[in-house]
């Protein structure tokens, strides 16, 4: 079906609803790259007039991955909740925009809409939103998940620690697992990407941190960030697995380029499930997206990468992961140019995976191959701290050894929880009191004598 | 020990065990001012490293001969950068590449660090080639403005089971030498990455040495020959040395 | 002097103290423009360490424009105050930023330090500090000042009203006054730039605000910023002058391509005071400055324009004003480039007013010619909010439609003060909630009964 | 009245008052759609005003007949928008203007909007020329890629006492189409903008009428050649029209 905005005399026409979609996106440059970018500022915002005012309704049924290729089309058409999706159901995404905004609408009235709301529609009004609008609602919406600590709270925000180690050696990634704890972080998760694809290896690393875990009894989960099928494997040899990780992509055909599809999901969160390490049998499933990868695998089917990474949120919501992050600046300057695009991207996947639900991380990051620096991701981080994201990375230094490129810090994270005056998960914080690495002020306490002994009692053991 | 740990700074133990930037200390909330420009400096260079070329004769004189000098469709760096897909098909001009019968062809390729290239791709090479004394390797390839899939065209190209691609991985603040192996069986364009196996981190200091890593590929190749592919199902099952003593770092 | 730095082997050498500054200082298109951007970015790598090694001392000897030939340096100079500065008189410049962000360093600190700090140590240390760095330290610091209403209190955010009109139509500037003052906006002051240069004209709308003013009782200032020689001569024409507004410079020769000098903004600043309008008797004058001013008038003597911003603010502290705000991105792009540079210059202004002791503002925004768009404000904002600043501007939909060029509107300071929970100036928001314009929740109400009081009350008036 | 006040929506009364954007309504504290969009168009339109370029047949006619062309230093608009220098200085190869002894000397730049010059400038020229019948006023000069002070060579080239600059000012997002005027006593290079006078929102709808403008700009001109120099010593002292019934907007 074709689209029409007239605007003072040019008619602007798109041809389907993708390139419509496509064209009302802000610029970056892995539309660009695909051919599917406005071609003038005037065009773009053309675009936006025409979805402005398009019913949300058209979205159930103009499809813009056709459902007969894609079971990630499925799964969204399939799953789609018409009774949480009545709210919204008269509206134009112009209108959704402004029910969004309004002060009426509220953490309860979203966490009702989730179900109802598609990936596409999410991506639509989240190109007519600025980055102000973004933050505004994304910070209204509650969305927790929790395994040992409870993540999401208002109020709160944790950190995944990120200790990788370009050989895995387990001195160097135990070193940089200690050096976050006592910094504070961790309570989202303790998550390591291991250099090697190695079943072995990735046994080691989790038995490493689940004794430390045990020993200093802190209340936290463990990740090695391997294939999904190395962790099947894992749980079959009984290793203790808290979390099952995958990156996840949003066609089929991108996903069956990082060697997964949805019976495989499924049967990897069965079967970590069956673990019954969650104490409250929930949440067991660790997600990484990032808009650009199904460009880069060739399987966009013309779709722009910003809807097609919201999707990928829908290809997480059945699995009710315990994190979802988008790694928003990992790949490179062929999808996301500067600290301008990233930024953006960063605002926009983090207001479309709450809108649908999802417990949001942002890893805010950038390469060297790209037009950023620290002070976009200290603004990012910032921005994102306003609207309320769930967790960030914590790196040591900010500077990953391993995968080459640069998160956010254990600074940077006690920075944003000081100048929004952000806690800790209430159980982890709890841990952190109770071995003296807070002070009155509620913030993480220098060097000094509680990391001494902290160390000494690993040292010790 | 010389720098063993005083009450002020119970990290000194932590720096010892990993080049990553723990220990850092505090100002505020904030970095110190030293680790912080510390840090501007890397990424400079980092940045800088992004932009080096292949310096061909050095490299040539490091893989003991002659190679075949190929380029992708990407005419310069900043359409490299740009456009991946122009990295991942050989440029229009390139001659057809000598086909013959080989179980294994080396493409070894610039990448996102010509440094890393230019530090280990020869120790790589030579390693496997000992390893690998009884196969049939195809003349080596080398490959500007590359990506991971320039391999697929060349090792079909070349008729070869399977490719290992020796690449530049992106430069990072502490190791803009690092490079990345790509292993793909029965090349042709159009493989996915699942349909590959990957060993990284090869560097200098701190990862995996130019030997240890020959090692790895190598089992991977052997696996890979004995099953007839590569990629997510072939699993990495090599054992590891026995975990040293002390997991965790103690004084 | 020379200053030099050894980088792994490389020597980089710095002719002098400016140069020096500015090859610290990061990228920026005016410094470029100038010739004095570090010529790549290890060399400006080079000049922070340099920097960072420099004692904060060597800046009351080695000054960057002569004495003899500016009046700015000799105010500098001769008004600095040697027992404020003791605190850090042994520090470099790089262990001034870390007493800055030390937890030890709070407000009661921050401000006893102020007059012992020289702008070019405050330009300096800000050259070492990332934005997550600047946002962090400003916050700290409490600048206020007062008139009818109490400005740059913790957990307030102001709002300048700016209501022009190309023509200075007195039935449209007080359209968008109304509109401003029913948003909740207008509590630092109502400042109306006049489209002329006409004496008569100012004294209307001088004359307009006040009525406007005093009939609605609303606690505010107002303000025509016109040149200071015609509110010289509005004041001895007996007209309603609250505020005496000037654009200052940060040296002599820029001051004098502006038309002023120390001395006839000493005289206005008496003959302002002298009307004692001011009910505390203190704050009487309103600055406004901007990166790239004295570059702009071929004044800025090889200095680089951030260092001349800071010394901007030493020629406005001595008035004790009421507001002080940089117009970051208002000259254009030969200034500052993009988004990105808007983004950092605003936050460095911030912190320098801020921590030379001034109530800053900051007017976020950006012209047509630049790279820049309504993202980048809402970035901005939001990293000033965070940051703390005094007040921000408030025009009729973002759009000045006499100056040309997009600031930020009252909905952006709605937007701020909501995510942030800020408040009016207490004086203010008394005034909100008694003539009905807050709900419970602090929020301006929609439009509805009490807008339209308001407006009946002028139209019976 | 048709659009009278309704309960529902007070602000009617004051969008009939100024092209500015009141009475926007919100979504929230946020901008509901349609007006967002509408800015977003705007700017999308100032961006290329910024871009356009002088149509120089019709800015010809437009003036009523010849005009000497020059252009200043900066070679296109992208130097033009980076070194506003250049467009302070004539172009090297400029030939020497015709000198004389002149009263007033009439430049029409391009600025930052050529598109104001192009609609305004011609119905300035004509006023002013109406007005000043007795003035001596060198032959019309038309400048492109100027800066205000581009004046100050040219009126000192032509041999004028003073110089009219008539310029297209920055474009904003409701009016692309403003002119400015600058008026200097003396021009020579090296001359401050402390020593010019101003006469700025020369436009159709909206702004000052030209018209008015040249009203305006006559007055000044005559009372700087009475005082001998212009700037901010030289008051607007130009009596008002009468102040209008209601000040305030009212039903
Ligand atoms: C960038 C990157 C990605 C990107 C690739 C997209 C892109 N356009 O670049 C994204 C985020 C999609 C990604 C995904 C994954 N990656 Co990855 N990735 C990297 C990284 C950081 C840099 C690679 C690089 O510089 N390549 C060099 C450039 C010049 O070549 P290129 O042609 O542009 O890059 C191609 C390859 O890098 C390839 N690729 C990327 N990751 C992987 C992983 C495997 C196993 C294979 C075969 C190929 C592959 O994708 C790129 C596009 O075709 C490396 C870390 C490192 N230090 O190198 C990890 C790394 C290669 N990835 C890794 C892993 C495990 C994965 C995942 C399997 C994670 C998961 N559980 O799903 C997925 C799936 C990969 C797949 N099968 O497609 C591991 C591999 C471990 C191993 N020894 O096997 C590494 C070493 C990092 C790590 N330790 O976690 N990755
Ligand atoms: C940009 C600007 C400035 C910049 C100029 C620096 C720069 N590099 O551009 C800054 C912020 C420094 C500035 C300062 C002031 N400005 Co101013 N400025 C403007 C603005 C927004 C755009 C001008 C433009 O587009 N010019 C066209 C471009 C192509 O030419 P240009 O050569 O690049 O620009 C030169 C002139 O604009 C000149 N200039 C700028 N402002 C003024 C003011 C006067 C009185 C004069 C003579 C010259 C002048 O400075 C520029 C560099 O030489 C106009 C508003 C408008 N709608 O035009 C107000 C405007 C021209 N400025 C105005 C005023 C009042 C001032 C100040 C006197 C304010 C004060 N109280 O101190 C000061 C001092 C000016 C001076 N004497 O130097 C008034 C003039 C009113 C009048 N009719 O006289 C205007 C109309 C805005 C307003 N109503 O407040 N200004």
């Amino acid at each position: 079906m074709v689209y029409v905005a007239d605007l003072a005399g040019t008619r602007h026409v798109f041809a389907d609803l993708k390139t419509l979609m496509a064209a009302a996106t802000p610029f970056r440059s892995g539309d660009q790259l695909a051919g599917l970018a406005a071609a003038s500022a005037e065009q773009r915002v053309a675009a936006r007039y025409a979805l402005a005012d398009l019913p949300l309704k058209r979205f159930l049924e103009d499809l813009v991955v056709p459902y007969a290729e894609d079971e990630v089309t499925r799964l969204i058409v399939d799953s789609h909740d018409t009774a949480a999706f009545a709210p919204i159901s008269h509206l134009t995404v112009g209108g959704f925009r402004e029910w969004l905004l309004s002060n009426e609408t509220g953490a309860v009235q979203l966490s009702a809409l989730a179900p109802g709301v598609t990936p596409e529609m999410a991506a639509a009004v989240s190109k007519l939103m600025r980055n102000q609008d973004l933050i505004a609602v994304a910070r209204k919406i509650t969305a927790t998940s929790a395994f040992r600590t409870t993540l999401g709270l208002p109020g709160r925000l944790a950190v995944r620690l990120q200790p990788n180690h370009p050989t895995d050696d387990r001195r160097g990634i135990a070193a940089s697992i200690l050096d976050g704890l006592l910094m504070g972080c961790g309570d989202a998760v303790i998550g390591i990407n291991p250099a090697t694809d190695n079943v072995e290896t990735a046994r080691i690393l989790l038995e490493l941190v689940d004794d430390l875990r045990l020993r200093l009894e802190i209340p936290t989960q463990s990740c090695v960030l391997t294939h999904v099928t190395n962790t099947l494997e894992l749980i079959r040899l009984g290793v203790p697995v808290d979390l099952t990780f995958q990156s996840i992509a949003g066609t089929e055909a991108a996903n069956r380029g990082f060697g997964v599809d949805l019976a495989l999901l499924r049967e990897a969160h069965d079967a970590t499930l069956g673990l019954g390490r969650n104490p409250l049998a929930g949440n067991v499933m660790y997600f990484e997206t990032g808009q650009g990868s199904a460009l880069s695998s060739g399987a966009h089917h013309g779709v722009d990468q910003q809807t097609l990474e919201a999707r990928a949120y829908a290809v997480a919501r059945p699995f009710r992961p315990l994190l979802v992050n988008t790694v928003v600046g990992f790949i490179g300057p062929e999808y996301l140019y500067d600290g301008k695009q990233i930024t953006r991207a960063g605002l926009e996947d983090h207001f479309c995976g709450k809108l649908l639900g999802l417990p949001m991380g942002v890893d805010v990051c950038y390469t060297n191959h790209a037009a950023a620096d620290q002070d976009d991701m200290d603004d990012l981080l910032t921005l994102l701290g306003v609207a309320g994201v769930n967790f960030v990375m914590g790196v040591p230094g900010a500077d990953d050894v391993m995968l080459n490129y640069q998160s956010t810090s254990f600074h940077d994270a006690l920075y944003i929880r000081d100048v929004l005056g952000l806690m800790p998960a209430p159980e982890f914080e709890a841990w952190l009191a109770k071995v003296g690495l807070l002070d009155d002020a509620g913030r993480v306490v220098e060097a000094g004598g509680a990391q001494q002994r902290l160390l000494e009692q690993l040292g010790d053991g | 020990m010389a720098d063993a740990p005083t009450p002020s700074d119970p990290f000194a133990i932590l720096r010892r065990a990993t080049a990553a930037r723990v220990g850092l200390g505090r100002a505020g909330q904030g970095l110190p001012t030293a680790p912080m420009l510390a840090f501007q400096l890397a990424q400079a260079r980092a940045r800088d490293a992004v932009h080096a070329t292949l310096d061909l004769e050095t490299l040539r004189t490091a893989l003991g001969g002659s190679a075949i000098l190929v380029q992708s469709a990407a005419p310069d760096r900043a359409a490299y950068l740009a456009d991946p897909d122009l990295g991942r098909r050989l440029a229009p001009a390139t001659e057809p590449l000598p086909h013959g019968e080989y179980d294994l062809a080396l493409v070894i390729a610039d990448g996102l660090s010509a440094t890393a290239v230019q530090a280990h791709a020869g120790a790589v090479v030579a390693a496997l080639r000992a390893r690998l004394a009884s196969w049939s390797i195809a003349p080596l390839v080398v490959a500007r403005q590359a990506r991971v899939a320039l391999g697929d065209p060349i090792g079909e190209g070349l008729g070869a089971q399977l490719v290992v691609v020796l690449i530049g991985e992106r430069p990072g603040l502490s190791a803009a030498d690092s490079l990345g192996a790509y292993i793909t069986f029965d090349p042709k364009p159009g493989r996915r990455d699942s349909e590959r196996n990957c060993v990284s981190n090869i560097r200098a200091a701190g990862g995996l040495s130019p030997d240890e890593a020959a090692g790895k590929i190598a089992w991977l190749l052997i696996e890979a020959q004995r099953l007839g592919f590569t990629g997510v199902d072939l699993k990495d099952r090599e054992a590891l040395p026995a975990p040293t003593a002390h997991q965790l770092p103690t004084r």
